[in-house]
């Protein structure tokens, strides 16, 4: 058999996005757990449902590239590297945590993967993510920035600045909107003029697609080739992933603003299962071979939640420092 | 009288307001169909329409903006900024235009408008999600500031912005949402802007505290009233205008003030109201006034070091018992 | 001889529109004079060169359509009805002035007018003048909303915020771009990734369109239809009128950053000679005809400088009054 | 030590770390070809070329997030806002985001960036563009805040603010840059942040100001001199870190303090500054402190009201007399 997936990736590479997309289900999944028995408190936004952007997109990035993102962030994180021991302790709050408790589950942050933060402030990021592609031409470092947000940010004025922005200092900028239709409770087409995202950036001389965000594999290809053209050319680009998040708005979201029926077609195409299955209906994987993976990744995650619990609380010295330099 | 939450009686205010008056029209994110994150506006959309009850998209300086217009033009809005932290995405209308716009136009023009925030720190929310702005509101002129700490004035100050002709902000507290007590439901039950409230009299220390800070300086007279210290809690409810003669006239009594903030110390709103104190209570003031304030620092996420950020009532019992012990 | 002139209005409007380009054009220089001798302080930003725009608009809008417009705005007030009196009044800072001294040059306010305001933060305008259409539509007033800014204004947040809110709310707002082709000392196309401002709609679903801003009768011809298209759909619209500012951004520019060159090509373009020859050519006036309403123009500004220069000043008391009802 | 104005010893100290570092850069509407509207950055574009000295779009918040982004890649961003009124576009990346990254981010990234903006009233530009927002940047954690009052103040601070490694808001008057002063042409002069200074000694009354105020209060000195008062003017420079040591040392010998602000006197950094002089001077002080302010009115534009706004020499002269006579 012919083997689309194959035409794309090595297997080891094809099997590393389905583990990866794997982890970051079971880890949002615990999360969820952990936030129920009060381990985890504050703001809590699953990912559930969207892992084929974040596994996709980064896989089509080079290392070296930057990623910003907003505050539903824990799988950007993770997939690009950060330890799940360490993000699950942060969103305890505990001294061992991947910004030692300060930021908790909105502002993940691991500069020496260039994973460059998670913000929590709608539309926050893009003006730092320009910044951040400005210092990588300035040095001449052949890096790019890929910045992502959700469908509800693109009418921040931030959006807007950004885009002119990036374009009139020619920078390069890969902007990717993880279109899940809602901001909060708010349908897309309620808030945005144009509801089509990919198609806000026709003002600004930049171009832009839209891509199937359910699937791995299409967000991989785009992200891939999105990424070298905007390294090529030192412009912005900017990518509509179409997905949905499985879960409401936060934890304490009950969702009743969508039908059950609009949740089952989206849950019909969840990336995981799908992917699974042309994995191995393209013999790249077996039924048990996959159910393994799974299996790995919640002990994986399991010894992540051990770890955050058994660790320390920060010391309350802790108030006063990392302010100043 | 009925007992509800703080959340009731803000949505009772709202309800009872645009019944009362049609070109009371309401808007911000998600306040409509999702019934506002806090779900103050639950049942505004059900009731009144989607041309009073509006989603708007998130585009923070532009919901208050539309409502400055929205005022010009004849209506009065109650604006929502879903917290108090995206307020700072609203500066420029808030103090650039809104504060200012009657004055540089000669007075030609009112903007009778609310924008209500809730806001506070202690749940967790981070660094960019807790904090207590109220200092920045009420140091530019042009609007007023009320900050209720209890279900009745929620309700009664809500509904006096609402019919005032000024700009008014109305910052409510996260934490207090649940919290309930009595509140009067006549439908012309009115608190005043700019009335500071004894909450409780007392005789050895005046504590000078709003919104949450109000609960906790209640609490901690309480703890205090058993080791035989009598104190008395001002709650100021409206920091502009800031009903100076109620308090002063308290510390001219007790001779001893605790100014509680949430806020911010440095630079922040009790370092004013404290030098108000002893710009008018000098010579009969027997000890420095205690300020107790948020720490300066941006809210740490970790429960562990938060609670130390935020004001507590052991950190208020312990300014009054400074006050008492201070040695002149 | 077939007049185009007289099949867009008759004689006696075009004469006015004539005449409030003089008056504008006459009062600005005498500012300039005001501001040499001292007696206008602060910023003074004067709109000599972008007449047509301010006059062919406004005569293509109903007298209860709201006007706001941004810091360069003595004329958009005057063409409105603001006596050039209380007008000149104002910039001298006396208690006649439209806004009793308070406001200055950039603040110029008339309700009564409808001319709802000169904003001196760039952009400020936009949210306000949706609000306004809003209240204008929830009040079934019939009206609109039009609103003025410059070229530079566009990439500030607030522009992208009102455009996609009007739409979605469907507000009758005429967005009116005077692209002068200068914020201060930068020159559009190094701001703005697209510097055909007109075309930055389309991220919205607005229609739009670009008119000779040097010519009155485009501008109020192509003012006219978009204004009844707007009050027909309730749905924004957008004017690009290209046009020119003769002198500095403000009296404290000498404008180095041009060619005299281009000046000239511009000056070439002046709307006021060009319809005054149009005006002569269809046998609409004489060249004394014309030479006489300047005369009285003159006089009229003259009698405003008099006026602000015998009026009294503001009362200490007067720094208290006006901030809260 | 040659003389030079305000403005030429901002121009020289971008100038010297340019050259000294080619990390530093800087951003702004109109700085480049324009050369800045008040001209600070004359010949930066000519020197340093469109890759280090660049125009920006009209977008104030963004500029700031640009150079937080910048500073995050490893540049020395200098930002410039036209002028500090715009500063309120951009409020939400200056407190929400350059004040809050490092600490969210558990210290593991440094911003040095500089923020400058020109700001103060007195030209007659009316509400929106006559700010004095201090109070704001003072309040909110995670920048320091350097406001110059002389040109070698003005060198030497924003040479040491561009070498800093933490965030720095800097904060020029418009009515000073062409003023006159000696500036030392050493390219290591530095002048450290958050050192106040005794510009000038005396022993009756402590006079605390900075930026403008500073100047006014010196000339108030010189009048109260004529007198037979003698004042001790303390010149903040930085108002975060906050010398406190300074100005309390001042006023403990003194025993009587006045505090200058431009900014809106209610809720303004005066109180904060006066609360700590009570705090720590509590049994020393004469008299109450007198605070000098900003009136809280948005500034009208008629030059007649506009000074009646602004502290003048003789608010000062007269509250220096005030804390004399005061009689307790
Ligand atoms: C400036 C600002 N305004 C409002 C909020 C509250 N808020 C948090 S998430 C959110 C919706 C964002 O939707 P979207 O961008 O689509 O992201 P998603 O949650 O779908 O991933 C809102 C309004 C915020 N955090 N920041
Ligand atoms: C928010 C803000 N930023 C900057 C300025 C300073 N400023 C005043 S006018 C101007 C240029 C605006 O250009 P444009 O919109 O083209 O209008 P024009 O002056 O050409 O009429 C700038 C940057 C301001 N007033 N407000
Ligand atoms: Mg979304
Ligand atoms: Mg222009």
């Amino acid at each position: 058999m012919d083997s689309k997936l194959r035409a794309e990736l090595p297997d080891h590479d094809l099997l590393k996005l389905y583990e990866q997309m794997v982890l970051c289900r079971e880890f949002e999944e615990a999360c969820a757990e952990q936030y129920t028995k009060g381990h985890i408190t504050g703001f809590l936004h699953l990912y559930s449902g969207q892992e084929a952007v974040a596994v996709g997109a980064t896989a089509g990035l080079h290392k070296d590239d930057y990623i910003l993102s907003a505050y539903r962030e824990h799988p950007q994180a993770i997939v690009r590297g950060a330890d799940p021991k360490r993000v699950m302790a942060e969103l305890f709050g505990k001294a061992t945590g991947l910004c030692k408790g300060k930021g908790g589950s909105m502002h993940l942050f691991a500069p020496e993967l260039n994973f460059m933060g998670g913000y929590a402030i709608v539309g926050g990021q893009f003006p730092i993510a320009v910044g951040l592609a400005f210092a990588a031409k300035y040095r001449q470092e052949g890096r790019l920035v890929a910045c992502f947000f959700g469908d509800g940010a693109v009418n921040q004025g931030t959006f807007h600045e950004a885009l002119n922005w990036a374009r009139v200092w020619e920078l390069p900028v890969l902007f990717v909107c993880e279109n899940n239709f809602y901001g909060i409770g708010t349908e897309v087409h309620r808030s945005s003029a144009l509801a089509d995202i990919h198609k806000r950036t026709c003002g600004y001389d930049i171009p832009s697609e839209r891509v199937d965000g359910m699937d791995v594999i299409a967000v991989h290809e785009t992200v891939k080739r999105g990424a070298e053209w905007v390294r090529e050319q030192s412009r912005p680009y900017l990518i509509e992933a179409m997905t949905y998040r499985f879960r409401g708005h936060s934890m304490s979201d009950p969702a009743k603003y969508r039908s059950p029926a609009e949740l089952e077609i989206w849950k019909a195409r969840d990336p995981l299962p799908n992917f699974a299955r042309r994995l191995v209906e393209e013999g790249i994987a077996t039924a048990e071979g996959l159910k393994e993976m799974q299996a790995t990744a919640q002990v994986e995650v399991q010894e992540a939640v051990k770890f955050a619990e058994e660790s320390p609380w920060p010391e309350d010295s802790e108030v006063f420092n990392d302010i100043y330099v | 009288m009925p007992e509800m939450t703080y959340r009731d009686a803000l949505n009772l205010a709202l309800k009872e307001e645009m019944r009362r008056d049609p070109s009371v029209v309401t808007w911000g994110e998600d306040v409509a169909l999702y019934e506002g994150s806090f779900k103050v506006t639950r049942g505004l959309l059900a009731e009144f329409g989607e041309e009073r009850v509006k989603d708007t998209p998130i585009s923070e300086n532009t919901i208050i903006g539309v409502a400055i217009g929205a005022a010009m033009g004849g209506l009065r809005p109650v604006a929502e900024l879903m917290t108090v932290n995206f307020a700072l995405l609203a500066m420029d209308q808030l103090i650039n235009h809104m504060g200012k716009i009657r004055y540089m136009f000669g007075g030609q023009i009112n903007l009778p408008m609310v924008v209500r925030a809730p806001g506070g720190g202690g749940s967790q929310l981070a660094a960019q999600h807790s904090q207590s702005l109220e200092t920045y509101f009420m140091h530019a002129p042009g609007f007023y500031l009320a900050l209720p700490a209890t279900p009745a004035d929620a309700k009664g100050l809500l509904k006096s912005a609402i019919r005032d002709n000024n700009p008014v902000i109305f910052l409510e507290h996260e934490l207090l949402y649940n919290s309930k007590g009595e509140v009067p439901d006549d439908p012309e039950f009115l608190v005043p802007l700019g009335s500071a409230e004894v909450k409780r009299p007392g005789k050895d220390v005046t504590i000078v505290a709003y919104s949450r800070m109000t609960v906790l300086a209640l609490q901690a007279a309480a703890v205090l009233e058993k080791e035989g210290i009598s104190c008395e809690v001002v709650d100021l409810r409206s920091l502009k205008p800031l009903d100076t003669p109620t308090f002063v006239d308290s510390v001219k009594r007790t001779g001893r003030a605790v100014v509680v903030e949430e806020c911010w110390q440095t630079a922040g709103l009790g370092g004013h109201i404290a030098s108000l104190i002893y710009e008018q209570c000098f010579d009969l003031l027997l000890a420095p006034v205690q300020r107790v304030s948020g720490l300066d620092v941006p809210m740490p996420y970790s429960r562990k070091l938060e609670k130390l950020c935020i004001p507590q009532v052991e950190d208020i019992v312990k300014a009054v018992k400074e006050t008492l012990t201070a040695k002149y």
